[in-house]
């Protein structure tokens, strides 16, 4: 990686990731990509997150599900840890909580394969604020 | 205190002199150097303070004031699986401490000491920031959210087969 | 300069005052615990630990500590309020509910900073009970520890590290387990401790004592079979006094000598006889090694370092061992008058040495240590049998029903108790060199000196520098006082940068003035400075001022020693160091 | 693949499940199906809306509508007007308070403004562990507009402007802070960040850190920038080890992209980081403690002044901000003073992160406007009690900090009138108590803390927070007097009034805060002899009611010193002779035959 020289530089970097990002969520298939992150905090890894999330890669390729799969941060919901976000093509982002490998097993069969939702979602109770768009 | 010398290995003593160099043996450096050298030795070990005192050139004293400070630091050798219950504030109003009367009872060893087999210690700390599967207990690395007193016995005997 | 306002009255200060500061100026003492100032000596100690010595400040929400809390314009402070005497007896009750109550038979009662604070706050009883501290006490051959005295003052602590660099006390644990320990909490004798004992000249409890030798001193004296022989050093006569309420810098020496023979000594000596026979030997070792060097000898080790001060041979012992053969070989005066009294007296009295008990009177704690070495011992009798502190002696007199004060002034026996001025300043920072310079020149140049006094080798600053010209040759010589600033002289030799020719190096602040056995200055720096001062006036009206003039060590090396350096003074008179250092790191 | 064209949402959480939710989702499910809905309409059980208040919940996706207050009888209505008729129930819509408006979509209700995240914006949203993840959500913009648009006395200004005020726990404006640094002349600065969490019950930074990393460098190079420190220094605790692992990878990419290092981002300003490691100290979190702990030393405070800013790290001029202070900094630049000075109140500005724990349902991180009372967060965001007991206290600012009852429910939270009403924002820690915690036992307990994690260098608060222990210790085994109750009074004042540093100064609050609320619990264990929440050992007994007990023996095996006698299928006894008062045989017991008493 070559250093960022200048603000320009950034601004331009910062456009091109966010189009790298939404291409790679598109993937080529007309449906798009299934977007999963796993909670991967002290917490979450704790209660199983770790077991959760390599299960899910193991699962998307056996049953060629065409989903990435993503670590991230503690979204605060500590008390139904190891939880789950998974966003479908075209749809809001859900989140499961309490998840373990059944639960995952069935988060795929019935969510991601079939959009039937499933017991244990937790509904998002905070507002976000509003990230600057570039042009 | 015991009198009797403790022999280190002069791997780990070399070791632990790579480990000051690499500070530059810079005095500043002592509670750096400290928590490598836990990592080595598994504790500090008067011996092993000393070694950290001439390397870099600070008193043993203050050395051992600083050991002694600092709780993360320990003296004495732990268990091969180093229990650490939580009694932070949310670990304690979530019972806690009958978590760690349990611990206690079933290996027979207050606070701060080894079982006779060198398996086990109990150690507490202070919230691991893991609140939300109060009460918490590790094992080593491993985490153990919601415990309670049933569950203790469920973890020792995933212990106890091993070795 | 600011204007601040303390107990309704207005005081100038200027701006970096603190209010412990500021108040004293207006005559208002805030007490404190922790708190030490030795001014000139450059030692400050303010943890604001204690906090005893809080005060309210205007417009504060808590109260402020008054030895750390700087003052500021408009500043209005009350010292005595409700709110403060209520915190301050408060805070005093908790530490003495921490605190055995032995007072009565405690080694400090009656010179206890926290006792005389609990009279001062007038504490009838301690409304908390709980758990006590509790250790095992340390008892080393010079210093004894109680920690469970302690009041985490940490002033010994400041002493150990910052001042002399010894690094072996620490604070250690923390909470209510902290107290100061050395490293492991092993016992002193068991550290690289030099016995220098100013950890004991400034703890405010008992926590820290030296080791009592009274007892042993009123069987030995009761003891009709033996000869028993007192020493003095010069330091002692320029502070006793002090525990009898005389004021600071009052000379002694007579009543001294007095009590002493009336506490039943056979003979009553002069350290500072010894200390006119080192400059004999020192003084010619000096003048060899210079005229080697100056003769072009590679190999001859400059500068060389004094060696009277048993806390700093320890010291070098311990830190710099590798660099023992600098020392000038001579012992120390107490040794040097412990080995001629058991071998040159001990014959003129027809006395066995084993029926000869010899005791010092030392201003310090690691003289208690040093005539316990081996080296100093003939087939297990030691030359000196015990050094007793100035505090001790005070002790006895007190205890042997003698009003000191009323006391004639009387003189020391004959022949050890000669001494010229030359031997007395041994007692203050600077004076062993003078001393050596005022025999060195007229050794070396077999002229009379013009002026005897060396101004320029006194004075209290940690290190000093001066150079004497001896008809010609320029030599420099290097003064410290404090280890820490001993250190960084050996520091420079180590490196090659130091430009000394002679070195005087003495453990304690002030030189044995400030001596770790002295009466308790309680952070009083003028007090040093009053001694200092007494030991000078001692000096100048001497008779004779030059060591080798004194008439009894010139009959010493006439019937006895033959020349300084000799075989036999060789034997009697000097001694060898050892590599203390700790390196027995084992390994598997 | 089956498609649902419709998704009704039941809250499932404890609250809601309290009124009756369970009911409520079975009657859905029956008229599903009674319907014939199977394939076109599921229901689903959720985790809490945060709305317990109103529960039980309905949502129906996809238009979001939200019902309140639904009861397992309006199941009916749902369907078959909602489902069927695909027209609202208006009587089960959310009425907003303010202005009696019906609120079909909840998109636009105000109760989700009671969450805004700021700190916590890119915590589970972005992958931690890589930066261009970062840089996509707006990373590094804020340090490119701070160094390229503005002076180092533009940026102060704009962050005194914002009113951030730290969030460690003293709540000093950061803005001025730095301005107190930036006007020091010295060769060499800090920027220091207190990564120290060390308020057990608080883990916000943590999760930042874990969650989020790069905010804090970013902040710290503008931080560097402001004051003229080339170096910063994070000062960690060594037990999270995830938060050190995921903070060193975000160093190593910060100086891949030249974010961190020389000539940033071509600006010529040069800034870097290292992490030094805390050992377990909490004192440690007291910013000259932190200091001399980051020198090698023992962490001991020293008296301020001189402070920091003046003379810190190495005796040099050092700025102090903890973890979360830090990750509000990028946002302010990027969004403008003026915008994070309109969230929360007027001296309290923007957000506070709390750490949620203890007895209730949501335990979690939640962040919220400075201003939002304790009644919002305990009983809405954090969806109120567990187990459906009764709230009795709430416990902010850690051991600092002071229990709050009933009575401050209302109050808005902000620095100042935390502490006016005895307690502290401290870091946000907020431990929620209900009726079977014991207030003495509770105040105990944080002194059981402060007299492990003082550090002993003064009086007042080595010896002092001893005594006050045992004093509380002796009131919890029924040996005190009314005595001893002025003098734990007495001492609580003089240490808070003597101490060195603020651990000391603020150890008593539990203590004072609890007497003050629950004087009358602590006079029942001086005067009666008994612990109301049963908590206090020694004065309760485990006692079995005869009319209950069937002799299933669960007890007698459960025991621990075989104190229970008594043979199957007949009453069994405790005796107290022997007990141990462990509770297993309570916890053990299924017909309720054991209690406390």
């Amino acid at each position: 990686m070559t250093k960022i020289k200048s603000l320009a530089d950034l601004k331009k970097l910062k456009g091109d990731l966010q189009s790298k990002i939404a291409l790679r969520e598109k993937s080529d298939t007309p449906e798009g990509r299934v977007i999963v992150k796993v909670a991967m905090s002290t917490c979450g890894i704790a209660s199983g997150a770790k077991d959760v999330m390599e299960y899910m890669i193991d699962e998307f390729e056996k049953r060629s599900i065409d989903a990435i799969v993503t670590q991230t941060g503690c979204i605060g919901y500590c008390y139904a840890e190891p939880t789950v976000e998974i966003t479908l093509p075209g749809n809001e982002p859900v989140v499961y909580g309490y998840v373990d490998t059944r639960k995952a097993d069935e988060i795929i069969e019935k969510y991601i394969k079939n959009q039937e939702l499933v017991d244990g979602i937790l509904p998002v109770n905070y507002q976000t604020i509003e990230k600057d768009k570039e042009e | 205190m015991t009198s009797i010398k403790l022999k280190l290995k002069e791997s780990e003593v070399q070791q632990l002199k790579e480990v000051a160099k690499s500070f530059n043996n810079e005095p500043g450096e002592l509670i750096n150097v400290l928590h490598k050298a836990q990592e080595i030795f598994g504790y500090l070990p008067a011996e092993v303070q000393e070694v950290v005192a001439q390397e870099l050139n600070v008193s043993v004293a203050k050395v051992y004031g600083v050991v002694t400070f600092y709780s993360f630091f320990t003296m004495l050798p732990r268990g091969r699986y180093p229990i650490s219950i939580c009694t932070g504030t949310a670990c304690y109003v979530r019972g806690a401490e009958k978590v760690l009367d349990e611990f206690k009872r079933l290996l027979k060893v207050p606070v701060g000491e080894t079982t006779a087999d060198g398996k086990f210690s109990i150690t507490c700390l202070r919230c691991v920031g893991a609140c939300g599967l109060a009460p918490v207990v590790m094992v080593g690395d491993k985490t153990y959210g919601r415990v309670t007193t049933d569950g203790v016995k469920e973890i020792l005997k995933e212990y106890e087969d091993q070795e | 300069m600011i204007k601040i306002n303390i107990d309704n009255r207005t005081v100038e200060v200027e701006k970096g005052t603190t209010i412990f500061h500021a108040a004293k100026k207006l005559g208002i003492e805030i007490p404190t615990l922790c708190y030490m100032n030795l001014g000139d000596l450059n030692i400050e100690h303010k943890p604001g630990g204690c906090r005893v010595c809080v005060v309210e400040v205007e417009g504060r929400r808590n109260l402020a500590p008054a030895c750390a809390t700087d003052c500021y314009e408009g500043m209005v402070v009350k010292t005595h309020s409700m709110r403060v005497l209520n915190a301050r007896k408060t805070v005093l009750e908790l530490i003495l509910s921490d605190h055995p109550f032995d007072c009565l038979v405690c080694a400090k009662s009656g010179t206890c900073d926290l006792q005389d604070m609990a009279i001062k706050m007038g504490v009838r009883s301690i409304p908390f009970q709980g758990e006590k501290s509790t250790y095992k006490p340390d008892f080393s051959p010079a210093i004894i520890r109680e920690m469970d005295k302690c009041i985490m003052c940490r002033r010994c602590e400041t002493m150990c590290n910052d001042f002399q660099t010894v690094g072996v006390l620490s604070g250690i644990h923390r909470g209510f387990e902290a107290v100061v320990a050395p490293a492991f909490e092993r016992d002193l004798d068991h550290s690289e401790c030099t016995y220098c004992g100013q950890c004991v000249a400034v703890c405010p409890t008992g926590a820290l004592v030296e080791v009592d030798h009274t007892t042993q001193l009123i069987r030995d004296l009761a003891d009709t079979n033996k000869k028993v022989i007192v020493q003095t050093a010069p330091a002692v006569r320029a502070a006793l006094g002090e525990a009898f309420g005389l004021e600071p810098g009052t000379l002694v020496t007579g009543k001294m000598v007095a009590a002493l023979r009336r506490l039943g000594f056979d003979y009553v000596f002069d350290t500072d006889f010894a200390a006119d026979l080192t400059i004999m030997e020192e003084g010619t070792e000096l003048l060899d090694r210079l005229t080697r060097f100056l003769g072009g000898d590679k190999e001859v080790k400059l500068p060389m370092l004094t060696s009277c001060c048993p806390g700093w041979v320890n010291f070098f012992e311990y830190h710099f061992p590798d660099m023992r053969d600098i020392p000038s070989t001579a012992r120390s005066p107490q040794q040097m008058f412990g080995s001629i009294a058991k071998t040159y007296f001990a014959d003129k009295i027809e006395t066995k040495r084993e029926d000869m008990i010899v005791v010092s009177v030392m201003p310090c704690v690691a003289k208690k240590y040093e005539c316990t070495r081996d080296e100093f011992a003939v087939d297990g009798n030691p030359d000196v049998d015990y050094s007793i502190s100035t505090r001790e002696l005070a002790m006895l007199i007190k205890r042997s029903n003698i009003d000191f004060n009323s006391l004639p002034e009387e003189d020391f026996d004959k022949p050890m108790g000669e001494s010229t001025g030359a031997g007395v300043i041994f007692g203050a920072t600077g004076g062993v060199i003078e001393a050596a310079v005022r025999s060195a020149y007229e050794l070396h140049t077999k002229k009379q000196l013009e002026k005897i006094d060396f101004e320029q080798l006194r004075g209290l600053g940690g290190i000093r520098s001066a150079s004497v010209d001896f008809d010609g040759v320029e030599i420099k010589i290097g003064i410290a006082h404090g280890l820490g600033n001993a250190r960084k002289l050996l520091e420079d030799i180590k490196a090659g940068k130091s430009e000394y020719h002679a070195i005087e190096i003495m453990a304690c602040p002030g030189g044995c003035i400030g001596g770790g056995g002295q009466p308790l200055h309680h952070g009083n720096p003028e007090i040093i400075k009053a001694r200092q001062k007494a030991i000078y006036q001692e000096d100048a009206g001497k008779p004779i001022r030059k060591s080798h003039e004194n008439p009894y060590i010139i009959k010493l090396y006439e019937e006895f020693l033959g020349e300084p350096m000799s075989e036999k003074a060789h034997h009697l008179l000097h001694t060898h160091y050892f590599d203390k250092k700790k390196k027995d790191i084992l390994i598997d | 693949m089956a498609k649902f064209k419709m998704h009704m949402l039941v809250c499932g959480g404890t609250g809601c499940r309290a009124s009756a939710s369970d009911m409520l989702y079975e009657n859905l499910v029956k008229e599903v199906k009674e319907n014939g809905l199977e394939d076109e309409v599921q229901v689903v059980t959720t985790g809490c809306f945060g709305f317990c208040e109103k529960g039980p919940i309905v949502k129906v996706i996809p238009d979001n509508t939200f019902y309140v207050s639904v009861e397992p009888g309006d199941a009916k209505d749902i369907i078959a007007e909602h489902a069927i008729k695909g027209r609202r129930v208006q009587r089960l819509l959310y009425v907003d308070p303010t202005n009696k408006e019906q609120i079909a979509d909840s998109k636009g209700m105000g109760f989700y403004k009671k969450q805004i995240r700021i700190a916590l914006r890119n915590c589970g949203m972005i992958d931690p562990e890589n930066i261009e993840e970062y840089l996509a959500a707006d990373g590094y913009e804020a340090l490119g507009k701070v160094l390229t648009e503005m002076t180092p006395d533009e940026a102060i200004q704009e962050m005194i402007d914002s009113g951030l005020r730290g969030r460690g726990g003293g709540g000093f404006p950061t803005g001025v802070k730095w301005k107190l640094a930036a006007k020091e002349k010295a060769d060499q600065k800090y920027v220091v960040c207190n990564a120290d969490e060390g308020d057990p019950g608080a883990f916000m930074d943590r999760s930042i850190l874990e969650g989020d990393p790069h905010t804090v460098l970013e902040a710290m190079v503008i931080n560097g920038y402001c004051i003229g420190a080339s170096k910063g220094l994070v000062y960690i605790r060594a037990e999270y080890p995830l938060a050190i692992y995921r903070l060193k990878i975000a160093i190593e990419q910060a100086r891949e992209y030249g974010l961190l290092g020389n000539d940033i981002l071509g600006t010529g300003f040069s800034f870097d980081v290292e992490i030094r490691y805390g050992a377990g100290a909490f004192v440690c979190g007291e910013e000259t403690a932190l200091i001399h702990s980051m020198e090698g030393e023992r962490g001991e405070p020293t008296f301020k002044p001189p402070f920091p800013a003046q003379s810190g790290y190495l005796g040099k001029p050092t700025n102090v901000n903890n973890v979360e202070t830090f990750a509000n900094i990028p946002v302010i630049y990027n969004k403008g003073a003026k915008w994070f000075a309109s969230i929360g109140t007027e001296k309290s500005t923007g957000t506070k992160v709390f750490a949620l724990a203890g007895k209730i349902n949501n335990v979690g991180l939640i962040e919220v406007p400075m201003g939002i009372t304790l009644r919002e967060v305990i009983f809405e965001v954090g969806g109120g009690i567990k187990d459906g007991k009764k709230f009795k206290a709430v416990q902010t600012g850690g051991p600092s900090g002071g229990c709050l009852t009933e009575k401050h429910l209302d109050t808005p939270i902000d620095f100042d009138n935390l502490l006016a009403v005895g307690s502290m924002m401290g870091s946000g820690g907020m431990i929620v108590m209900d009726e079977d915690d014991c207030m003495v036992a509770v105040a105990k307990f944080y002194l059981d803390f402060t007299v492990e994690e003082s550090c002993g260098k003064c009086s007042p608060c080595r010896i002092g927070n001893k005594r006050l222990y045992e004093l509380l210790d002796k009131i919890t085994k029924g040996q005190a007097d009314k005595e001893d109750m002025d003098n734990l009074r007495n001492l609580s004042y003089v240490i808070r009034d003597t101490s060195l540093c603020g651990l000391g100064q603020t150890s008593p609050n539990p203590v004072l805060s609890t007497m003050d609320n629950f004087l009358d619990e602590y006079m029942a264990h001086i005067e009666e002899g008994r612990c109301p929440s049963g908590v206090c050992k020694d004065l309760i007994r485990y006692e079995v009611i005869p009319e209950n007990c069937v002799g299933c023996t669960a007890c007698a095996r459960n025991c621990p010193v075989n104190c229970i006698a008594g043979e199957r299928k007949q009453l069994h006894i405790i005796d107290q002779a022997l007990c141990i008062k462990c509770g297993a045989c309570l916890e053990k017991c299924k017909f309720n035959a054991i209690a406390i008493i």
